[in-house]
């Protein structure tokens, strides 16, 4: 294992310029906080954190690009950096365009919405985003525990911060104390199974685990068993899958709007990129003779999924607050999310991964569109109870319209993002035949139905209270606008996308080369 | 003529282009809202008259037919992975649409009722333009659904009906509107999703074509209702898959069961069906016309095209228990029906009694049978969006629709009181009028294989001469309380869709062969399906 | 389960014996103490203990990081937070039995997995020797196949930093905190010797 | 013979039709002139239907179909079609006879309401469907006109409509009848699914019936012929389903002449008579018939004998004359259960409309608040009473020819149903007698006012009395012992050569059915008719017989406690079962998604700690579950 | 029992004892603390692996180098967290935190 000693060449630097620009930005931005008089206002530093966003999407784009050109050129398209402590591929870089876009439209959503008298520290609340994203990305694109592991906390952590960034507010404190509680406990469940899972196979590489699982399970199951399900348990509290779920509406709730959303869609897809990491190169090789371990790991996070589909739509039944709604409905989202893993790579199920970012994408667009439309009322109403949408129709009939639209796709009506998300993954579902959960996603839909339904009954059935009209600033109407339009163009047509993302990931050379 | 435009297509999109640009138009102009959205209602059903008038059976509508592809989503199958050696592994949803015998007389029915509810929106008050926006929005879904012939598409379209209806029911009802809407959306999202279920399970297990190309074979899975329903009619679908990929009899019972659940709901079927006597009694009377009008023979539509053709050996053998439901939906809806004493859950109650001769026609297993369960559903839409028409003509004079607080209107509304006596005419299954037909045929068609049980739905003929009776004489004869003497009868626009409604109740009465001409041939595969199936 | 235990009652088992003890102990004296200080402190002395543990699994640099960081900042840290919020719900600790008790079944059940996973694993024979030198090692280590990481590592120490900061800062207008210590130094500088990593 | 008009006969129900179309499109605008209008159309009917008749006088007239394809159902094709035989001609005299007479009394009796022209469409749309039943050449045409006749004596029952008990009445002959249609339908059903070629029409039945083919059991035959029989005994007013045709008189009087005398019930004997193939092939279902037209005859006939209603003692005497028809039907003489028909139209049209005339004239049905009319309205007084006499049966006026005939075909088939046909001889000549004595002789014991403005009707009304009366006097020389012109000219054409001749003459026959009719008139006027004889005269005398009778022996009491209570309260109960079971599960599936979701929202307590204990609980269950078991 | 199980036996033992401690106390602070005393458990497992497991490396103490910094990292933001909810509720009790419910 430690014949060949890599070090980290000027060369590489190159695979990590996403990264680096971003920390490059971080650092920028942070003494441009320090430097600027306190007069000017820091949406500037928002506007630059955008900046950054843009070009880290950017060299993404990038190496998307140049990876597609080895493939033609008949070299593998990825790129394992210190014996994959770091990788480039395509898996990692979708999901990096991902986080990049979502954060992108959170942050300019936010621009429009985000009060200095509510988040004092301005600057910093913007600036620390990008380290987030950061820390996302480097969980999309490691094949190491370790990388991997700081990867998640130095999301974590900054997120800590995000959430207790509306410091007028005790409930945004008491949030963040909450989510440092449940994230910590979380870090500590993930690490001692990934501390389990280095004992049984000597190594910290997803790659080299992946080589020694097969003995170790037939070593000595119980410790496998042990190593996965504290994994499967720290994953399932980041995630806040039921029952593991509780903390999310608290801490959705207390904390800023933007950040709501940047936890409910970036901080999600970033554990769930980890999870495939993980799952793909170990869980998969994980069998033995006489040992059902393997199918076992996958029951169980199928079960979890049920279980997060079910809890969180009949949790959000009644809720009356639109933030803790939209948690719930999160973590119903999330089962969903997680339904193409726990299938399970088979014959007739391959498409995990198509599956999986077509819903993230369909449900980040739709998430981040009706947090800005949250955002925009609870502006208006001093409220981010539900009923502050009443009568919305008269009062923003246009944000209302789209705001009908994000729904319909929460709800997974036709023709929506969310609807043919919610439809390719029940097709894997029922392709590998496992009806129930199929049975279980449409139950929680329709059940649904009555949940995300309620925001339009306030909208178009109830008079508001105040039936002045809602003023949507331009770049969060803007975000709004993006995110509906692209929510209908996905449920019309899937098919770049779907096309683009099998063009560019392949199992073989994503999930399975070393 | 017909050939070259894609007239399925436009009789399904036209409404959604006029919603489209009756967004368009300012709030205000009353007048211009509701002329365009008559022309955008008019305008399909002009094409479907069209339509028929181009119809030739004995080709089934091919000409009509559209096929094109609209998504091909590759599956990612890579070597190693690959089932029956294919290379490429897609998912495809085609748009599909056709015509056929079954299709036919329901999307025209879906133009004549739509057209009616149309005109009889006069009585909608509040909120026109997304009142009429949402009404041609619920119409594409409607016309989509009989035209679409594909799961997936159909269940685009089937959905669609779905968020407009529910407005429809929640902004423009009555008292208790909101909880009616609620309670239709949750009940019927829930009998789609089984729907959905059923059809994904057909989809990712029958619905597969093997196309050998240059580089290897192609492996696709559509929900095309034509690969769909040759693949399940070929004994070696199985073989040609890989063998436990293919739907195996218990699963095809499941599917089955779970499509009877599913449109069951929709038709509605006993014991599913307490969530259209919401509608019925809280919905707008336009609005119930679509409904009960045509939203419920997409029930029966559903299970007779997807429950009864592509699954003909499990049709067999749920004959008898569809048989038996549908006798008891019958003599159930007809018994409750006798003691309501309101006229609107009256006529639910009806519906579902109406809707079990649907059932036996289906079960009966042959053309009669299935003629009779088509002209049945058309007729009975006919009937009741007439008897909807005419309770919102009521309602809108008298502010009640009670049979115990109305009598005696005979004499303040002769007009609408004989359209209402000759509704309720044709409702009891009068000749003469669409309503025997499409009974005698259920009857007929059933009678050979289950007599006993036709002998106790004709029961539901007698319950309903009762209820209808009871129902129409209470409220039209006898003496005018003092407080309706100062009625006035229809004004002709009102009068207009509701002659036009009796004068085609009374023209498919006499002159049945105008539908069942069109429906020949409509169910030829179908029946040779179930003949291989009775003989294996 | 437990008949087949058969240990070698060796010095280094002797030694482990002694500072599994200390740390127990001192974990469980950490949860029962009725003060705030005294847990932190007990909980102080079970890092320490693990520090010992850690030179007897040949890792001294870890138990040397161990003292530094835990006893040194963690646990300083702690105490100063305590003192910042030293406040009146001293004896207070009691009256949630049922929480406590179905949170001792819970962390009991999950104990014997635990403990039913490790004695049932058969551990393979140890491959591979420690290297000799092993503070030099870990650097090489640190730099080369873990380079990443480490980067890693420092922004995050510094988006702590930021972070810690701007949080514990009080605002200028926004600071109606009834009473609250005037804590300006509450800056945690134990970090920065960490932050002296960060190239 | 060159049959021009029996080729066109489809116009005799269409000129009525056509008028229904004109009156009703026109709306009621139209009053008088509507009126005219249908009169006119049925005028036009009856004279095609004259020269139908009058081309079929002669010998062996070919029999006339002609179909279109109606329906075409699986492949089958159902026909709309029309038959002509000696049959049918004389049913479309009848028919047309009998309608046009009524339109024409009805121009005078209906003149004063404001929805004249409604009636005459209503009686127009009526014409129509019965001629068109008449002509119907298979059973589902057949079908479908009877409902429509259904529907119109329904429509024009109630036509009073603000009248609660027209609107009762009305209800009750519906929904009645319907029961009885409901047999025929299902008898429709099965034949459809037995006979070769799913053939419905008459010469298919004959052809398949009378050459004992053995496609059907005998079993099925039987139960075939008793379904059909089942809707006869509905349109027809046979016990158990007579119920509605008394209440039937709360439509107007010429309604119920028409009802009785034409269309509605006839239609029944028609029926039978029509398919008689089919009950010539099953003995069983022969003797049900008769049995069952020999009860009603009786049992109707005593109750005719205690009622008080002028129209309501003919009514049942229509049942009981029914009744008579179905005893010849079920004795195996058809021609004889249609000469009596054929008779009774006239009479019983001649009866009700002079009855018609009374009411008219004094503005009650209560015979016993009339008395002593005779002197005010001498027509209307003698021609009830020849109608009396010849519905009594007493000789040579028509009724006594066709009773002959049924009487004889009695003996024939049992002694005991002759001797119960002549009882109800007895009675019938009792009650008319007693009705006629009532009204017309004695002294009047209504209001002196009423009396006094009493006179006689105009002519429009007078004149069809006196045609029919005419026609009392003369149609039974159709058929007389020495003139067995009409049982041939039935047979000659459709009804098989063989049951020519069927009655028979027998002088114990003439000498009984003379007997009674004479003894009950006398009984009559014993009772009624002699000076100082009062009204309550029988009730005094056995008031528990007579309550019996008044009550029409509970019958309807009884309909309500075994039926239609029972289905109010089985409706109630299933209402309470939908609300409560069916809704209720619903609600209770939701209730449970609603708590589960309360349940969660207790979760969320804000106590962190509690999450981790869930968290903690849910993590060790999911191990212990799921690997857990693997170690077990 | 070998040496690697009664190592993994005391992490276990901590670990539980750690989660214990966060599920109960009701001290902020306590409970912070008992994060990083569930962190020191992970610590020991991998210190102890990386000398007794298979591949006896450097690795698992690299690990658990990391696992320090980020557990000080994690201390240093929650009790800022806290200091800055503590100025807005001057309690530092868990059960007090509850103001975000339902």
């Amino acid at each position: 294992m430690q014949t060949v000693v890599q070090t980290l060449t000027w060369h590489d630097t190159w695979y990590l310029a996403p990264e680096i620009v971003l920390a490059a930005f971080t650092i920028v931005l942070a003494i441009l906080d320090l430097a600027l008089p306190k007069r000017i206002g820091r949406n500037i530093i928002g506007w630059g954190a955008l900046l950054g966003l843009i070009a880290a999407g950017v060299f993404v784009g990038w190496h998307i690009h140049d990876l597609s050109t080895w493939e033609e050129a008949g070299k593998e398209p990825f790129r394992n950096l210190l014996d994959g402590s770091y990788r480039v591929d395509d898996f990692g870089n979708l999901l990096k365009l991902v986080f990049l876009g979502a954060t992108a439209l959170i942050v300019l959503a936010s621009l429009g919405t985000t009060r200095t008298d509510e988040i004092p520290i301005k600057g910093e609340f913007y600036y620390l985003v990008l380290p987030a994203v950061l820390g996302a990305m480097v969980m999309a694109s490691s094949g190491d525990l370790i990388t991997l592991f700081i990867g998640m906390e130095l999301l974590g952590i900054t997120s800590y911060v995000l959430v207790a960034a509306r410091k007028s507010a005790g409930i945004s404190g008491e949030a963040a104390f909450k989510y440092v509680v449940t994230g910590g406990t979380a870090s500590a469940f993930v690490l001692y199974g990934m501390s389990f899972l280095y004992g049984m196979t000597g190594s910290t590489r997803l790659s080299g685990i992946g080589d020694a699982i097969g003995n170790a399970v037939a070593e000595s199951p119980a410790m496998v068993y042990v190593a996965f399900f504290l994994l499967i348990v720290g994953f399932a509290l980041k995630l806040a899958l039921a029952p593991f779920h509780a903390w999310a509406p608290d801490v959705y709730q207390g904390a800023p709007t933007p950040v709501t959303s940047f936890l409910g869609v970036v901080a999600k897809g970033a554990a769930f990129a980890m999870l495939y990491r993980i799952f793909v190169n170990t869980a998969l090789y994980a069998y033995a003779d006489n040992t059902q371990l393997r199918d076992d790991l996958y029951l169980a996070l199928k079960v979890l999924a049920a279980a997060a589909m079910l809890v969180g739509v009949a949790g959000a039944l009644r809720q009356q607050n639109a933030k803790r709604l939209l948690a719930l409905s999160g973590v119903a989202n999330a089962g969903i999310l997680l339904i193409p893993l726990a299938l399970d790579v088979t014959n007739f199920h391959a498409s995990l991964f198509s599956e999986f970012i077509y819903y993230l994408l369909a449900y980040v667009l739709m998430n981040a569109g009706a947090f800005a439309v949250v955002a925009v009322v609870a502006r208006g109403a001093k409220s981010e109870e539900l009923s502050g949408f009443a009568g919305l129709y008269h009062r923003a009939p246009w944000t209302a319209a789209a705001m009908t639209v994000l729904v319909c796709s929460l709800a997974g009506l036709p023709v929506t993002g969310g609807f043919f998300g919610k439809l390719f993954i029940l097709f894997g579902t029922v392709q590998t035949k496992e009806y129930w959960l199929a049975a279980v996603l449409l139950a929680s839909t329709v059940i649904s139905y009555y949940v995300y339904f309620s925001f339009i009954r306030q909208m178009y059935l109830r008079g508001g209270e105040s039936e002045l009209p809602v003023t949507v600033p331009v770049p969060t109407g803007l975000v709004i606008w993006i995110c509906a339009a692209a929510t209908v163009a996905m449920g019309f047509l899937p098919k770049p996308i779907l096309e683009w993302v099998d063009g560019l990931f392949s199992l073989t050379t994503d999930f399975f080369s070393r | 003529m017909l050939d070259d435009l894609p007239i399925l297509s436009m009789i399904a999109f036209l409404p959604l282009v006029g919603a489209l640009v009756l967004l368009l138009v300012p709030q205000g102009r009353a007048r211009l809202i509701r002329g365009m959205a008559l022309a955008f209602t008019f305008a399909p059903l002009l094409a479907a008259v069209a339509l028929y008038i181009a119809y030739e059976p004995l080709l089934g509508g091919e000409a009509f037919a559209e096929k094109l592809t609209w998504l091909s989503v590759p599956l990612n199958m890579e070597a190693g992975l690959s089932a029956n050696g294919a290379t490429s592994y897609r998912l495809l949803f085609d748009y599909r649409m056709g015509v056929d015998g079954i299709s036919l007389p329901l999307v025209l029915l879906t133009g004549v009722v739509a057209s009616m509810a149309a005109l009889a929106s006069v009585q909608i008050r509040k909120r026109w333009k997304l009142y009429y926006v949402l009404f041609l929005l619920l119409q594409t879904g409607m016309y989509g659904v009989f035209l679409a012939r594909d799961l997936t598409v159909f269940f685009i379209f089937f959905e669609m009906t779905l968020i407009p209806m529910f407005f429809l029911i929640g902004i423009w009802g009555y008292f208790s509107r909101e909880n009616a809407a609620k309670r239709f959306l949750v009940y019927n999202g829930l009998g789609s999703a089984v729907m959905l279920l059923a059809f994904l399970m057909l989809i990712a297990t029958a619905g597969f074509s093997i196309e050998q190309t240059a580089s290897g074979a192609a492996l696709s899975f559509s929900g095309s209702y034509d690969v769909l329903a040759a693949n399940l009619a070929d004994p070696n679908a199985a073989a040609n898959l890989n063998g436990s990929m293919f739907l195996s009899d218990s699963l095809k019972g499941a599917a089955f069961a779970l499509l009877v659940v599913a449109f069951g709901i929709k038709l509605p079927l006993f014991p599913f069906h307490t969530w259209m006597l919401k509608v019925h009694t809280e919905a707008a009377p336009p609005v119930v016309m679509i409904h009960s009008g045509i939203l419920l023979k997409m029930g029966a539509y559903g299970l007779l095209r997807f429950g009864a053709f592509l699954l003909p050996d499990q049709l067999r053998a749920w004959a008898p228990a569809l048989a038996a439901l549908g006798v008891v939906n019958i003599v159930y809806g007809a018994v409750l029906a006798c003691v309501q004493k309101e006229f609107k859950l009256m006529l639910a109650y009806s519906s579902i009694s109406h809707m079990g001769i649907v059932l036996l026609g289906i079960a009966a297993l042959n053309e009669t049978g299935f003629e009779g369960a088509i002209y049945q559903s058309v007729s009975h839409g006919l009937i009741s969006a007439l008897l909807f028409l005419i309770v919102g003509t009521l309602y809108e004079r008298t502010g009640t629709t009670r049979i115990d607080e109305l009598g005696g209107l005979a004499s303040a509304l002769p007009f609408t009181s004989g359209i209402l006596l000759t509704a309720g005419l044709a409702s009891l299954g009068l000749p003469g009028l669409s309503g025997f037909v499409g009974e005698f045929l259920s009857f007929l068609g059933l009678f050979d294989s289950y007599p006993w049980l036709v002998a106790v739905g004709v029961l539901g003929l007698l319950f309903s001469a009762v209820y209808v009776l009871r129902g129409v004489l209470g409220m039209t004869y006898g003496a005018l309380p003092d407080r309706f003497a100062g009625l006035r009868d229809v004004r002709f626009v009102e009068a207009l869709p509701m002659i036009a409604l009796t004068a085609l109740i009374v023209l498919l009465g006499v002159y049945p062969s105008l539908l069942t001409d069109a429906m020949a041939h409509g169910f030829d595969g179908a029946l040779k399906l179930l003949q291989s199936a009775a003989g294996r | 389960m437990f008949n087949n235990v058969n240990i070698e009652f060796t010095g280094e088992f002797f030694a482990f014996f002694l500072l599994a003890v200390c740390a127990i102990v001192g974990a469980v004296l950490a949860i029962n103490f009725a003060k705030v200080v005294h847990m932190a402190v007990s909980l102080a002395f079970t890092f320490v203990s693990l520090a010992g543990l850690y030179v007897l699994l040949q890792a001294e640099f870890v138990a040397f990081v161990q003292v530094l960081l835990y006893v040194g900042a963690v646990t300083i840290l702690m105490i100063f937070g305590i003192m910042m919020t030293k406040h009146q719900s001293e004896g207070s600790e009691t009256g949630r039995p049922l929480l406590e008790t179905l949170a001792a079944i819970g962390c009991l059940c999950l104990f014997g997995i635990l403990f039913y996973a490790i004695r049932s694993a058969s551990f393979p024979v140890p491959t591979g020797e420690l290297p000799a030198d092993n503070t030099m090692a870990i650097g090489k280590l640190l730099y080369s196949s873990y380079a990443i990481p480490f980067e890693l590592v420092s922004v995050l120490l510094t988006v702590a930093f930021i972070g810690a900061v701007a949080l514990a800062k009080r605002e200028p207008e926004g600071g109606n905190g009834e009473g609250a210590e005037p804590a300006a130094e509450n800056k945690p500088a134990p970090l920065s010797g960490e932050e002296g990593k960060t190239p | 013979m060159d049959i021009v008009f029996s080729q066109v006969a489809w116009l005799a129900p269409l000129f009525p039709l056509t008028a229904f179309a004109v009156l009703t499109a026109m709306g009621r605008g139209l009053g008088k002139a509507g009126a005219i209008v249908a009169t006119a159309a049925s005028l036009l009917s009856f004279v095609l239907a004259l020269l139908i008749a009058a081309e079929r006088l002669g010998d062996s007239a070919e029999d006339y179909t002609g179909r279109i394809e109606w329906l075409r159902a699986g492949g089958v094709v159902l026909h709309a079609g029309y038959e002509v035989t000696n049959l049918t001609a004389l049913m479309l005299v009848i028919v047309t006879l009998v309608a046009l007479l009524v339109n024409v009394y009805s121009l005078s009796y209906m003149k004063d309401d404001e929805r004249i022209s409604v009636f005459f469409a209503y009686v127009a749309l009526f014409t129509a469907s019965m001629l068109g039943l008449v002509l119907a050449d298979n059973l589902l045409t057949l079908y479908v006109c009877w409902e429509l006749v259904g529907v119109c004596s329904f429509l024009l029952i109630g036509f009073w409509f603000r009248k609660p008990e027209a609107r009762a009445a009305a209800k009750k002959a519906f929904v009645v009848t319907r029961i009885g249609d409901l047999g025929l339908l299902i008898a429709i059903l099965l034949l459809y699914w037995n006979m070769p070629n799913h053939a419905l029409d008459y010469t298919s039945l004959y052809n398949v019936f009378h050459s004992q083919s053995e496609a059907l059991s005998d079993s099925l035959t039987t139960l075939i012929a008793l379904l059909i029989f089942l809707g006869a005994v509905g349109k027809s007013g046979q016990f158990p389903l007579h119920v509605w045709l008394p209440d039937a008189m709360e439509g107007p009087t010429p309604i119920s002449a028409l009802i009785h005398a034409a269309t509605m019930v006839a239609a029944g004997v028609y029926l039978v008579a029509r398919t008689f193939d089919v009950f010539e092939a099953s003995p069983n279902a022969l003797t049900v018939v008769a049995l069952v037209g020999a009860f009603t005859a009786i049992f109707a006939a005593a109750i005719g004998l205690a009622q008080n209603d002028i129209k309501r003692v003919l009514a049942y005497s229509t049942v009981s004359q029914l009744g008579y028809m179905m005893l010849a039907l079920g004795s195996g003489a058809a021609a004889a259960a249609m000469f009596h028909l054929f008779t009774h139209a006239f009479f019983k049209a001649l009866l009700f409309l002079a009855a018609g005339s009374v009411i008219h004239a004094v503005h009650t049905q209560d015979i016993r608040e009339m008395g002593g009319l005779g002197r005010r309205m001498k027509l209307t007084a003698w021609t009830f009473g020849i109608g009396a006499l010849a519905l009594s049966g007493v000789p040579p006026l028509s009724g006594f020819w066709s009773k002959d005939a049924v009487l004889a075909a009695a003996l024939e088939k049992s002694p005991w149903l002759f001797a119960v046909a002549v009882v109800t001889a007895l009675f019938t000549a009792l009650y008319m007698a007693r009705l006629f004595f009532l009204v017309f002789t004695g002294s009047s014991r209504g209001e002196a006012v009423v009396y006094v403005h009493a006179k006689e009707s105009p002519a429009a009304m007078t004149v069809p009395l006196v045609i029919l009366a005419v026609l009392t006097v003369a149609a039974g020389f159709v058929w007389t012992p020495w003139n067995e012109w009409l049982p041939g000219w039935l047979a000659g054409s459709g009804a098989g050569e063989e049951e020519a001749g069927a009655g028979g003459w027998n002088g114990v026959v003439v000498a009984a059915s003379v007997a009674a009719s004479l003894l009950g008139l006398l009984l009559g006027w014993l009772v009624y008719g002699r000076k100082g004889a009062a009204v309550s005269a029988a009730a005094a005398k056995a008031p528990g017989l007579v309550r019996i009778l008044e009550r029409k022996f509970y019958i309807d009491e009884l309909y309500d406690i075994a039926f239609v209570r029972p289905l109010a309260v089985l409706g109630r109960a299933l209402h309470v079962f939908d609300e409560v079971v069916v809704d209720g599960a619903v609600r209770l599936v939701g209730r449970s998604v609603q708590a589960a979701g309360k349940l969660n929202t207790r979760l969320l307590s804000g106590q962190l700690q509690t999450y981790g204990l869930a968290a903690l609980a849910g993590a060790v269950i999911l191990i212990v579950a799921i690997a857990g078991r693997r170690f077990w | 029992m070998t040496m690697l199980g009664s190592y993994l036996t005391l992490a276990a033992v901590l670990f539980c004892l750690g989660l214990y401690g966060v599920l109960t106390k009701r001290n902020a602070i306590i409970v912070l603390l008992s994060i990083e005393l569930m962190l020191s458990a992970v610590n020991l497992n991998l210190v102890a692996f990386a000398k007794y497991g298979i591949n006896a490396s450097l690795r698992g103490q690299v690990f658990s180098l990391f696992t320090m910094t980020v557990a000080a990292a994690e201390a240093a933001v929650g009790i800022a967290v806290l200091i800055s909810l503590y100025r807005r509720r001057a309690t530092v009790n868990v059960d007090e935190f509850n103001e975000l419910r339902r």
